[in-house]
């Protein structure tokens, strides 16, 4: 666990970033990019949102088409690539796609036929970061104002940040530690739990609410049995899945899980001292608050 | 005979595979009842009949033989004929108004420690409950 | 009157832990013709030893007890103890007090007084034990290798390498054997022959190998070093002396057979020799099928009609080789050691019906591909269908035939079909590549070095569509073979449409083995394969000693493990043959001449033939044991009526007396 | 659920080249040992698994896989490609499948989920962006569930979660170009 430097508050270079939200942090996951924008400035990163960005065509677009699929997040990665700063992106579904993309733009042909689709030469010569990794780097002192002290987090990462590794290259696919790191230096206790990335059901959801519900609850129902307060997650498609559902699991499955599902940010946000109002607490459907009351950390 | 009460039970063991699986139940230190006391032979085959109607007639309460399991006989067919003999063996010892059930034959192999003394673990029982020939 | 010293071993804390060791030693001094009885810590230690041998100086000691562990384990230890201090190493006994005694009962006193009983039972036995002498017999040094495969081979080159003489017999006209008749082997597809015949030729050529090809072993009598084989010389009809292999005579004889090395798939003729690169490279003539021959059985009856004299060969052959005089003849040799490497046959499929009865012709044996794939085989290399000699386009191997099939009493895995079945899918892809193979298989079992990778390569690369799954029936429908199968991975029947299906036939001892098994009285199981003395301790070695086994003849094996085998066994007769001469256990029956009847219930009852006869002086005819053969079971003494047998160390007395102390009155 | 007719494998698979050519992925090298669908996390709702959609390209089985729920169940995780021991990318070949059965027009066997897709890409046409409650109407329009999720409209206006206006962007047009070509470009391809 990386010791905690005081905030200096200056900006260290190479700390800016384009920032790519994703359609869903526009409304169902607003917290998460709120926070996500709290925390960075307060940790001295600059996020310089894309301005006129575009979807990145998520599973509906790689299930129906797959030229279509490449082309929507390669006009973004062809942005941030203009702007020549590294990408930042708060969403899995995002940070997947995109990865996808750079993964295949490798391949001359079809780069060029992405080219011609999106009518400008896209190139790979851009990275892109996801939030998490950005935000748990060891480099980056983190002021603590309200160390999480007693709060058990079981940290959930889903499947789009990890896997492919050869495609994402982000820690390990089986059992990734980066959010675990980051929760003990905010000074809470990480649970240690095998399905941190086992499938929620991602954007079935609409079409088939029995499947989330029951891999979720599969997920859930664990999380708390290994005695975690709360879950910690880094994709508005598994917020929404774990979060929403609990009073369907219940009438479904009987157990009553009442488990908050919290942006891996907000967690962050409680920590560096900002109150659960500007982290927009308040906005899950489980509501955390009576649990970090009894905590004492609200 | 050894001054503990009991069945007084002799075996004879064939030295490729019975006694063998008897030093196995020692070097695993599988215990058993300690009235058996154990003669070793080359094959069970090598056990006369008439040696066994001796044991009976000087009064020994239970006579034990083991050998190799069917076909492996380290002399190839010895236990064969160690099981003719003694199926015409447990006839005449009827007629000799020895019960039959105090002899016994047993296949035990060298790993077959275990085995071994579960036999005689159980067969020790069965002649305590059957009482010494004395007695009968 | 003898002098018996007892010695009784703590073994540490093992026996002294449990037994109350001087209560044994108190117990001891006590017992008939113990003059003697102490204790010590390690009777096995040096120190232990020397208490001994000196306790054997001091008290004049002329026989010993000692109660320790068990007699498996430091008998011959303890047996060169007193030896070393002039005591006939047979005058020894041992009490095992800790196998039998200590390690298995808790309780002491009960231990005790058992340890007392064991030590009583020795004492008593030990007080009728005689001086015994190990013989010593001489040896001839010379191996016999029955059967020229692979392994034979193998074993002959190793043994003369050795410096030892061989006689290799074959019953064929050529050595090879099986391997002689595959095109390529796996994994590493490097061509059969090729690797093959440089050993061959070896053998040939080697002065301490004497090849006996066209022969066979027709009776063994004898003992370990020391064994007599009469050899049958099947008639050549050629004088290999004037032969030189030149090949007039089989390009002329106008006979033709189906060739047996083909498996029927080519003809050759009435003299010939079975394949291009055999060894000896000389003919035989086929005399059930020379028309010459037939003509001079026709002669001494002359029934029916004149057949033709034809003796085409006679007159082409530039050496005069053809000798019509010679006949099957029998010679005698003595050897010291055999190994049986008669290899193994392929399954017949005709047995099953469902598959066609062995009646369709595009219905092939594993081998039989193996013959089309060769370029010396009938069709140059070419694979054609036997029906029609068109080239097969789908093509459907079919795994476990005659293996893993109670019903056709072959319950056991040949352990090298997957193997060469994946083997044929890679060739064929490689002669033809549109060919497309299908393989019915209920498991891959490709356990050996790079076989997993080979038996994947069938299928990821050469694109032969593996389904698992024992195929049902096949029938004939219009020139083609229509296959019934499942795929059990889908649960779904499938059926094929193909120009040509191979049989993956398993191993079987071959036919003569059991006929050869008993001639050397070596077991062999329900499928005839030979039984190893230890199937993991002993794996070449009998229960007769100076007999091995090595090869298929064994078990289902591949290639490198035959030739592996053929070379374990020939260090195993080379060690054999390297003694000057050979002791003999004197744990061995004995006959009494004066109360011996013979009626030889004892030769009925041994196992190993060791009951010889002999005439008495006064013209009896008697049983007598040869000491080098009994292995002492004892089997005769309980099967001899009048009581002449006796078995050294364990005799009726001994084992009675044994009996006494415990339960006499 | 698949019929139970007879296989009659064909010598020419094209199903199996077909997917060697979009993919990359050898589906002979698949030995069946059934990973994937032991760690699938919608197996238990396919009717047929991953572990039998691989057997059946191998066997050339077309309308068996093309018609199957399980290319439309799958949700991508990708843990069946990162675990296979023989290291086939299944979820792609999944995805190769799902949209071989679009281009074949073939009805999905999970009609919803298509319906969904498309629903989702016309609000991104239109957009730009995703407008959430829009394709939650669109969906339910669509698919026939016209009540899909309407209990939970309430809640999840009180959270904010939901925005009655749309954010309109320039991407929008851009979307609808880029759509627009990749379009021209598949027909082109065809």
């Amino acid at each position: 666990m990386a010791q905690v430097k005081p905030d200096t508050g200056k900006q260290e270079p190479g700390r800016i970033y384009s920032y790519y939200p994703g359609c869903s942090q526009l409304a169902t996951a607003e917290e998460y990019d709120v926070s996500a924008r709290l925390v960075s400035r307060k940790l001295g990163i600059e996020l310089r949102e894309l301005e006129n960005w575009i979807c990145c065509g998520a599973s509906a677009a790689h299930s129906t088409d797959h030229l279509l699929s490449l082309a929507l997040p390669a006009n973004t990665l062809k942005q941030a690539e203009e702007k020549g700063l590294p990408l930042a992106v708060p969403c899995a579904m995002c940070f997947s796609r995109l990865k996808f993309a750079l993964h295949e733009l490798e391949n001359k042909d079809t780069r060029e036929l992405v080219s011609r689709a999106i009518g400008k030469d896209v190139s790979t010569d851009v990275t892109v970061e996801p939030m998490l990794k950005i935000l748990a780097d060891d480099d980056i002192a983190i002021p603590l104002e309200k160390p999480l002290a007693g709060l058990k987090v079981a940290c959930y990462y889903g499947c789009l940040l990890v896997r492919p590794p050869e495609v994402v290259n982000f820690d390990d696919a089986e059992n990734p530690q980066t959010m675990e790191r980051l929760m003990q230096k905010l000074g809470a206790e990480p649970v240690e739990w095998g399905l941190k990335t086992s499938c929620c059901g991602a954007g079935v959801a609409f079409p088939r609410l029995d499947v989330v519900l029951k891999l979720s609850y599969r997920i859930l129902s664990l999380a708390k049995e290994r005695g975690a307060d709360c879950v910690a997650v880094a994709c508005p498609m598994c917020h929404a899945n774990l979060d929403m559902y609990q009073k369907d699991m219940k009438a479904k499955y009987g157990q009553k899980l009442d488990l908050p599902v919290l942006y891996f940010t907000q967690l962050m946000g409680l920590a560096l001292g900002f109150s659960p109002r500007e982290l927009l607490l308040n906005r899950h459907i489980t509501n955390p608050l009576p649990m970090l009351r009894r905590k004492g950390l609200i | 005979m050894s001054a503990d009460n009991g069945p007084r039970i002799i075996g004879f063991l064939c030295n490729w595979c019975s006694y063998a699986g008897a030093d196995m139940a020692g070097t695993s230190r599988i215990s058993y009842p300690s009235n058996i006391r154990i003669i070793r032979v080359p094959c069970s085959g090598r056990v006369d009949p008439m040696i066994i109607v001796k044991c009976f007639q000087e009064g020994a309460d239970a006579v034990l033989v083991a050998g190799c399991h069917p076909g492996d006989c380290h002399y190839n067919e010895g236990n064969y004929y160690s099981r003719r003999h003694f199926a015409l063996l447990r006839e005449l010892l009827d007629f000799m108004g020895i019960d039959k059930e105090r002899f016994r034959v047993e296949w035990v192999s060298a790993s077959e420690g275990k085995r071994f003394s579960q036999i005689v673990s159980r067969f020790t029982e069965d002649m305590k409950k059957m009482g010494s020939r004395e007695a009968v | 009157m003898s002098r018996i010293g007892v010695f009784i071993c703590h073994c540490g804390t093992n026996i002294g832990g449990v037994v109350n060791v001087p209560e044994v030693v108190e117990a001891a001094r006590h017992m008939p013709l113990v003059v003697f009885a102490d204790e010590n810590k390690y009777t096995c230690s040096e120190v232990g030893q020397a208490s001994i041998r000196n306790a054997i100086a001091e008290h004049k000691l002329d026989r010993v007890v000692i109660a320790s562990c068990s007699p498996r384990m430091h008998e011959n230890t303890f047996r060169r103890t007193v030896a070393a201090a002039g005591i006939n190493p047979y005058l020894l006994e041992m009490a095992n007090i800790r196998e039998h005694c200590s390690w298995v009962h808790s309780d002491s006193r009960d231990a005790t007084s058992k340890a007392i009983d064991l030590v009583r039972m020795a004492v008593s036995k030990v007080a009728r034990h005689e001086a015994l002498f190990p013989r010593q017999i001489g040896l001839t040094k010379r191996a016999l290798i029955i059967g020229g495969g692979v392994t034979g081979i193998q074993a002959a080159l190793d043994i003369a390498a050795a410096g030892h003489e061989v006689v290799l017999v074959e019953k064929e006209p050529s050595i090879g054997g099986r391997m002689a008749q595959l095109d390529k082997t796996f994994p590493t597809l490097d061509c059969s022959a090729c690797i093959l015949t440089p050993k061959m030729v070896d053998v040939a050529q080697h002065p301490n190998i004497t090849l006996l090809s066209y022969s066979e072993v027709v009776d063994v009598r004898g003992f370990v070093g020391n064994f007599e084989v009469d050899i049958l010389r099947k008639a050549k009809m050629v004088d290999y002396d004037k032969c030189t292999g030149c090949g007039l005579c089989w390009q002329a004889c106008p006979e033709k057979i189906p060739s047996e090395f083909n498996l029927g798939l080519g003809y050759r003729t009435a003299i010939y020799i079975p394949f291009a690169q055999a060894v000896p490279n000389k003919p035989v003539i086929d005399i059930a099928n020379c028309r010459y021959e037939n003509y001079r059985r026709w002669k001494e009856t002359e029934q029916g009609p004149e057949p033709p004299q034809c003796r085409i060969c006679e007159g082409v052959c530039p050496t005069e080789a053809i000798d019509r005089t010679q006949r099957d003849e029998i010679i005698t040799e003595k050897f010291g050691a055999i190994i049986v490497t008669t290899g193994f046959k392929t399954f017949d499929h005709s047995v099953y019906g469902e598959y066609g009865s062995g009646k369709y012709p595009d219905v092939i044996s594993s081998l039989q591909l193996e013959r089309l794939m060769s370029a010396a085989g009938p069709t140059e290399g070419e694979v054609l269908r036997p029906s029609d000699g068109a080239h097969p386009r789908s093509v459907v191997f079919i795994q476990c035939v005659g293996s893993r099939d109670d019903k056709v009493n072959r319950p056991y895995c040949s352990k090298v079909c997957c193997m060469y079945t994946a083997k044929h899918a890679i060739m064929l892809k490689e002669h033809d590549p549109d060919v497309q193979c299908y393989v019915f298989y209920i498991d891959i079992r490709a356990g050996g070095k790079d076989f997993e990778e080979f038996a994947r390569r069938a299928q990821d690369e050469t694109g032969a569509l593996y389904l698992r799954g024992r195929v049902s029936q096949i029938y004939q429908k219009d020139g083609k073979l229509v296959v019934l199968g499942e795929d059990s991975l889908m649960g779904r029947p499938v059926e094929i449409t193909a120009d040509l299906v191979v049989l993956a036939t398993g191993m079987e001892a071959s036919e003569n083995a059991a006929e050869v098994a008993q001639k050397l009285n070596i077991s062999y199981n329900a499928y005839n394969f030979l039984i190893e003395a230890h199937p993991k301790l002993r794996p070449v070695e009998t229960q007769t000693d100076g007999i091995f086994i090595a090869g298929a003849a064994v078990g289902p094996r591949d290639i490198p493990d035959c030739v592996a085998h053929g070379s374990a066994a020939a260090v195993k007769a080379v060690a054999l043959l390297s003694q000057d001469s050979l002791t003999t256990d004197p744990l061995t029956s004995v006959v009494d001449p004066m109360k011996c009847v013979g009626c030889f219930a004892c030769r009925e009852v041994c196992p190993f033939n060791a009951v010889e006869e002999q005439t008495t002086r006064d013209g009896r005819i008697i049983a007598s044991i040869n000491e080098s053969v009994c292995k002492g079971c004892g089997l005769c003494v309980v099967a001899c009526r009048p009581g002449a047998i006796n078995l050294r160390g364990f005799t009726n007395q001994q084992l009675l007396s044994e009996v006494l102390t415990l339960v006499g009155r | 659920m698949p019929d139970l007719k007879t296989i009659i494998p064909e010598p020419d698979n094209n199903l199996l080249s077909f997917v060697r050519t979009h993919t990359g992925q050898n589906i002979s090298a698949c030995y069946q040992c059934g990973k994937c669908s032991a760690g699938c996390p919608t197996a238990y709702a396919m009717d047929i698994g991953p572990r039998q959609v691989m057997r059946a390209i191998q066997l050339g089985l077309r309308d068996e896989i093309l018609n199957s729920s399980a290319i439309w169940l799958c949700v991508s995780c990708q843990t069946c490609s990162v675990r296979c021991p023989r290291e086939i990318d299944i979820a792609q070949v999944m995805e190769s499948l799902r949209l071989l059965s679009q281009s074949e027009g073939r009805p999905p066997a999970q009609r919803e989920i298509l319906v969904f897709h498309r629903a989702f890409l016309q609000q991104v046409r239109v957009f730009g962006r995703l407008y959430e409650v829009g394709l939650g109407i669109m969906y339910n329009l669509r698919s026939m569930h016209f009540f899909n999720n309407i209990k939970r409209l309430p809640s999840l206006f009180a959270k904010k979660k939901l925005h009655l206006i749309p954010q309109r962007t320039k991407g929008a047009a851009e979307v609808r170009r880029i759509a627009s070509r990749v379009k021209e470009l598949e027909r082109e391809f065809k």
